[in-house]
């Protein structure tokens, strides 16, 4: 929250307060203005929440543990596919979602800690290479999964998902108040995905200012000197690979719940790519820059995607770079420039994981 | 502050009652990517449809209606797929023609189901897209649950008994070769070996040499062309003598020219939903395509274009332009179309869609009779 | 038994060209500790810049013949993949040498998903037909299994390249300079070897190999297009790992066991899993032989015992 | 006196080469202990081996009365020994007063529910530990860097901050690696001042160095290492004037 307020231009640095309601202002505004230009740009606000989910929970492993993980969107199909299993007529059951939620989340979290489990021992690059195969495995299995016994419906996916249904009260289904004037369900849908957002941002920043943030950092920085400070580094990674999981499954389930429809293509290692591509971007281990790096990152495809097209038609006279290129391209150049010119990312304020200021207010402290 | 956010607020939720002259419909296909060549097809397909209507003038309910293409590109992506279908819905189209894919149009169907506009996809095939329960959900294009069907017909009749059957782990791929698998066991075939690969793959030795053992009169692969070239090579170069069978993603130039030298006049076939566009009840058509667009026809933009005339038709019968209002004209119209007679059963598929068997000649794909 | 035979010959085939592209990855991961996640889309550029040359050799020279027109697609493919590694070298890699460990791995991907777009802006998505100058008809040195020439150029071809970089490392100059620079770079510039140079000639030699690499698997399946690197360049990745990264006769044998695995594996785990699993589950072999060699050998079969630089 | 730690006949080798020979010593708590030895006598190893870092191959540590468990680093800080490294080992990217911070995990007991719902006793805890942290920085007098990111701080004071974070641990054994290599004489001279009164605050002190005018200076007993074996074991008086670590030191082949 301090990283987003200090980048509003001038109040940022003059008037926090000021800066502060602005941008709460904005984050509540946000979908009616989108609203203003369509609901199209509400879905893709709503989908951002979702990358902003996953950016927070990658961020977790990557940025805080230092653990690359490049099969993230392994834990985010295993929330979808729990959604699907037990909220759909699939296997007829239906279940609420405050048992979908937590169960996918809880089998997200379990596959972390299996896929975490083989690769603690294992160095930076070895380590990308391995979850990156892991997600590969988790995806074939989801697509082959229908022979001899049918479980995942293999690459037709599985349909008609429940939508997401909070005590009786329908998200999907827009609230009429009067003949005239409704209130659009992905609105709806946006303010349920920002709570989780909300909440998610909370846990996670709670977990970075405390004892076992600082245990993640210190792994992540030096993990021998780790173990010699009486760290239990197995234990942690461990801890780090479930934590960063969970926060996929719940997205993951979210997910489900919003489409409608899960496929295996839903979870390609381009995905790991692109929300990989938001942490690195935004600046690995601030999860302020993580929340801006998620959401410019899944606005810019679809601005590019609704004025480029026009744009080059206008120019050229053709379509010389479809959008589907341009947004391989922003990925691709975010990646390579981010680590050369600016490591620390777009939003370089240092992270921190103590609360100095709250016990030491009252004593000097230098720079 | 707060009057001026609810003031916004109605206008963003505020919808337009008002008739209007105008009236838009939506087209939805892959205009980028892979695949862009076929969803530009499908897309002027639709133009040239509201064209040919507007010059004529229709009239509904008492008012002239002037139609107006809304088009999008899904990129061929299910997530995209539901973006742009949301784009539609909120541009207020009165119908959809499309999507192209059935991984796009399966999710995307939910959508207009909710906002309740009528769709038609001119060339999705995966049977489960009419069998959501959705009333609104059309297509004026055989199933794969026909094509399959067929397909294992012509095997069993003219290739030979002993099957086997691949496919690449795609929607479609396995779709297609699932019901084709179910046809030839029920009409007394034997399916030797079922094999699988991927839409990335290129080396399929291994799984060759494993149909190879079981020594089949007829290989089925379910799948597209970039597969399908090279796999052709492979079973040349393997030495099988199993003849070849696709489905319509085997149906292109493209597999002819990817196969190379490996393809065999009498050994190479392909099936398609539809008639043959030389077979075309309308000739005309191709020759109108060409001209307007100056470009010839691809696959599916005569689909296309019957189903948007289909719907059109469907408006004049019942005098609305509001799906709602015309979905049970829709329900029980017979449109004599370029592709043949436009009718739809109970669960919005085409009754009687017509399969064509493609042969390899002469370097190209020949309807067989 | 002929299936089985011929299933090996399968594995072999696919094998040498995993082994082939594995070796630019482990002279690359030797020398740099960098796994150059880009290294199978400098694999593709080769082929479709060869192709490129192909095609215009054939316009302008028809009469030219099979084997000079496939010469001429590797002495310009080759060179042109030298230059992109010396390019990403300099340009990506150098700057971040003594860097964290996350950021030239995330810049490597970065680098692999440009190259991809740059390839798809250049030569479109579509998959292009390639020429098949040496000859696919298949020869049966015993009856009923089948192998082509081109399959048998592919065996050689990695053979001999692996041998002469064995030599190149071991027997020259230049070998010494770099054995040094993997040692440690900053004390073999002190002894005099210039450690950047020595690194941008292997990135240099290793670009090379994936262009010809590249021409060879190309040439096998016909086919050629701007995602045909990714596939071979994981699977390249996990030889090189199985056979000990870093060491080149563990390259040959890591890419051999790889194919070898995934082709029986394939076509007989239907039978050993009762018709559980089939021939879909090819591509998670080696994703599951990675995850145990790195568990249970971390440095792999020929690889040896290196204390974890901590 | 009391016995802290016990060495019992160490033995470590790597490949061919045998880096510890039965080593064998003791430790009195209370005392400043010196471990000296030629380069590659094995005095790193040794710690290695007793800070869990390696496992011996033979041999057994008894600290306070017990068995110390092999191997198994974070157990053996629990146990009561705290390290520092020979080239300083800090979390680079945490600050001054974050390092401290981790090196109070093991006597800090927040779970993770109890931090994900912030209860009170996590607050209470997490208040106790930045105070105490500070309170290490003023001990060993870089409180002013408190909130300084560590890889931005002098040498000096990085190898006081890593003192700092290893008594964070609340040892009763603090091993030093070397503490003075690199230092000038300024800074070896408040080092020294340091390390006396950490003993005077009750922590037994087992140093390694080189400097062996510091070490003389310093320690109550000294044990002399080289080629892996122990030579002696006494008082600095006695080991200056013994033979054997005189040939170590300045005679035979590999004079330092």
């Amino acid at each position: 929250m301090d990283e987003l307020v200090r980048i509003v231009p001038y109040f940022g640095t003059h008037n926090p307060k000021v800066a502060r309601a602005i941008v709460l202002a904005l984050i509540l505004v946000a979908p009616i203005l989108a609203l203003g230009i369509g609901p199209a740009w509400v879905r893709i606000l709503d989908f951002a929440l979702l990358y902003v989910m996953l950016a927070v929970g990658l961020n977790l492993v990557v940025g805080f543990a230092g653990l690359l993980d490049l099969g993230y969107i392994a834990f985010y199909a295993v929330g979808a596919y729990t959604w699907a299993f037990l909220a759909s007529p699939h296997f007829g059951v239906h279940l609420p979602f405050w048992i979908v939620l937590p169960l996918g989340a809880g089998f997200a979290a379990l596959a972390g800690v299996i896929l975490g489990f083989p690769v603690l021992r294992l160095r930076g690059d070895y380590l990308a290479i391995v979850t990156l195969g892991f997600g590969e495995i988790v995806r074939i299995f989801m697509n082959n999964l229908n022979h001899p016994i049918n479980i995942t419906n293999g690459p037709q996916g599985i349909n008609m998902l429940d939508s997401l249904h909070i005590f009786g009260w329908d998200v999907s289904r827009r609230i009429v108040i009067t003949d005239s004037f409704s209130i659009n369900s992905l609105l709806l849908y946006y303010y349920v995905f920002l709570a989780f957002v909300t909440l998610s941002v909370i846990l996670v920043q709670r977990l970075q200012v405390s004892r076992i943030g600082r245990a993640w950092a210190a792994i992540r920085d030096d993990d021998l000197a780790a173990k010699a400070v009486g760290i239990n580094v197995r234990n942690c990674k461990l801890l780090a690979f479930a934590m960063g999981a969970t926060f996929g499954g719940v997205a993951g389930g979210l997910f489900g719940a919003f489409q409608g429809f899960v496929s295996p293509e839903s979870f390609s290692l381009m995905e790991s790519i692109i929300v990989l591509a938001m942490v690195v971007f935004g600046g690995m281990g601030n999860i302020g820059g993580v929340i801006i790096g998620a959401l410019l990152l899944s606005w810019l495809p679809e601005v590019l995607r609704s004025y480029a097209v026009p744009m080059q038609t206008a120019l050229f006279g053709q379509v010389l770079l479809d959008p589907e290129i341009l947004r391989m391209l922003v990925y691709a150049l975010a990646l390579i420039f981010m680590m050369l010119l600016r490591p620390s990312g777009l939003m370089p304020a240092h992270s921190r994981y103590s609360r100095p200021d709250l016990v030491l207010a009252n004593k000097r402290v230098g720079p | 502050m707060k009057k001026t956010m609810i003031a916004l607020a109605m206008l963003a939720f505020g919808t337009v009652h008002a008739q209007e002259m105008v009236v838009k419909i939506g087209s939805s296909a892959p205009l980028t990517g892979a695949q862009a060549h076929l969803g530009k097809d499908t897309e002027n397909g639709v133009r040239l449809a509201i064209e040919d209507a507007n010059a004529k003038g229709v009239v509904v309910g008492g008012k002239k209606v002037k139609f107006e293409l809304v088009g999008e590109d899904d990129q061929a992506d299910p997530k995209q797929g539901t973006a742009v279908a949301q784009r539609l819905v909120d541009a207020g189209v009165k119908a959809v023609i499309g999507h192209m894919n059935s991984g796009t149009t399966i999710p995307a169907s939910r959508i207009y189901n909710q906002a309740g506009i009528v769709m038609i996809s001119p060339s999705a095939t995966n049977p489960t897209l009419t069998q959501q329960g959705f009333e609104n959900v059309f297509r004026v294009m055989a199933h794969d649950g026909k094509q399959g069907p067929a397909a294992a017909k012509f095997a069993l009749s003219k290739l030979g008994k002993k099957v086997a059957v691949i496919d690449d782990r795609s929607a479609y791929g396995q779709g297609l070769a699932d019901e084709f698998e179910k046809a030839v066991k029920a009409g007394g075939g034997t399916v030797t070996t079922r094999e699988f690969t991927t839409d990335k793959a290129t080396d399929f030795m291994t799984i060759l040499t494993k149909v190879k053992s079981q020594n089949p009169d007829v290989i089925f692969f379910g799948g597209m062309d970039p597969q399908g070239g090279p796999m052709v090579k492979q079973v040349k170069q393997l030495g099988i003598e199993a003849k070849f069978l696709m489905g319509d993603g085997g149906c292109t130039p493209e597999l002819i020219k990817l196969a190379g030298d490996a393809i065999k006049e009498g050994s190479a076939f392909c099936t398609q939903p539809g008639v043959p566009l030389e077979q075309l009840p309308d000739q005309n058509f191709k020759a109108r395509f060409l001209k307007r667009f100056n470009a010839e026809v691809q696959a599916y933009s005569p689909y296309a274009y019957d189903a948007t005339l289909t719907v059109i038709d469907a408006m004049k019968t019942a005098g609305s332009v509001e799906p709602a209002k015309y979905l049970p004209a829709l329900k029980k119209i017979q449109h004599k179309g370029v592709t043949g007679m436009i009718k739809f059963d109970e669960k919005g598929d085409l009754k009687d869609g017509a399969i064509t068997v493609y042969a390899f000649k002469a370097g190209k794909w020949e309807p067989l009779k | 038994m002929e299936t089985l035979l011929q299933q090996i010959i399968n594995g072999l085939v696919v094998g040498s060209m995993y082994a082939l592209v594995a070796l630019g990855y482990t002279m690359v991961y030797g020398i740099l500790g960098l796994i150059n996640f880009a290294h199978g889309d400098i694999l593709m550029i080769g082929a479709l810049v060869a192709l490129q040359a192909i095609t215009f050799a054939q316009h302008t020279w028809p009469h030219l013949g099979a084997l000079p027109t496939l010469a001429f697609g590797l002495v310009v493919a080759v060179p042109v993949s030298m230059l992109m590694g010396y390019v990403i070298e300099r340009a990506a890699y150098r700057r971040l040498r003594n860097a964290p460990r996350l950021a030239p791995l995330i810049t490597a991907i970065g680098v692999s998903f440009l190259l991809q777009t740059i390839a798809m802006i250049v030569w479109g998505r579509n998959y292009y037909s390639f020429p098949q100058l040496i000859s696919t008809t298949p020869l049966q040195p015993v009856k009923g299994v089948y192998i082509a020439p081109v399959q048998i150029v592919i065996l050689i071809v990695s053979a001999v390249l692996m041998a002469a970089l064995i030599v190149l490392v071991n027997k020259t100059r230049i070998g010494r300079a770099m054995r040094a620079t993997a040692e440690n770079h900053r004390i073999a510039s002190l002894m005099g070897v210039d450690a950047n140079a020595i690194i941008s000639l292997t990135f240099v030699i290793g670009s090379g190999l994936a262009a010809i690499a590249g021409v060879m698997i190309a040439s096998n399946y016909g086919i050629a297009h701007s995602t045909m690197g990714t596939l071979p360049g994981l699977k390249a990745f996990t030889a090189a790992v199985l056979g000990g990264i870093g060491n080149l006769g563990g390259a040959m044998l890591g890419g051999i066991l790889l194919g070898l695995v995934e082709s029986i594996g394939a076509g007989y785990i239907e039978q050993f899993s009762f018709g559980f699993f089939n021939s879909s589950y090819q591509d998670i072999f080696a994703f599951v032989i990675l995850g145990v060699v790195l568990v249970f050998r971390p440095t792999g079969l020929l690889g040896e015992r290196v204390a974890d630089r901590a | 006196m009391i016995k802290l730690l016990e060495a019992q006949g160490i033995c470590k080798h790597f490949g061919g080469l045998q880096a510890l020979t039965d080593v064998s010593l003791s430790i009195n708590k209370g005392e400043i202990y010196g471990l000296i030895g030629p380069n590659g006598a094995g005095k790193t190893t040794f710690f290695n081996v007793l800070s869990g870092a390696y496992t011996p191959d033979a041999g057994e540590f008894v600290f306070a009365g017990s068995q110390l468990p092999y191997g198994e680093a974070h157990k053996i800080v629990e146990r009561g020994i705290a390290r520092t490294f020979q080239n300083i080992r800090l979390f680079r990217e945490l600050t001054a007063l974050e390092n401290v911070m981790v090196g109070h995990h093991t006597r800090s007991h927040a779970g993770l529910f109890g931090i994900l719902f912030q209860r009170k006793q996590v607050r209470e805890e997490e208040r106790l530990v930045t105070e105490r942290a500070y309170e290490l920085l003023k001990y060993v007098g870089i409180e002013r860097f408190a909130n300084t990111v560590s890889k931005n701080l002098s040498y000096g004071d990085q190898r006081r901050l890593e003192i700092a974070r290893a008594l964070a641990t609340e040892p009763q054994l603090l091993a030093l690696d070397e503490p003075a290599a690199g230092m000038n004489a300024t800074e070896t001279t408040h080092l020294r001042s340091l390390i006396e009164t950490i003993r005077h605050d009750g922590v037994t002190v087992l140093l390694i160095e080189h400097d062996v005018k510091l070490v003389m200076g310093l320690c109550d007993r000294v044990a002399v290492l080289d080629f892996g074996k122990k030579l002696v074991e006494d008082v600095p008086a006695v080991v200056q004037r013994s033979a054997a670590v005189i040939e170590a030191y300045l005679g035979g082949a590999h004079a330092a």
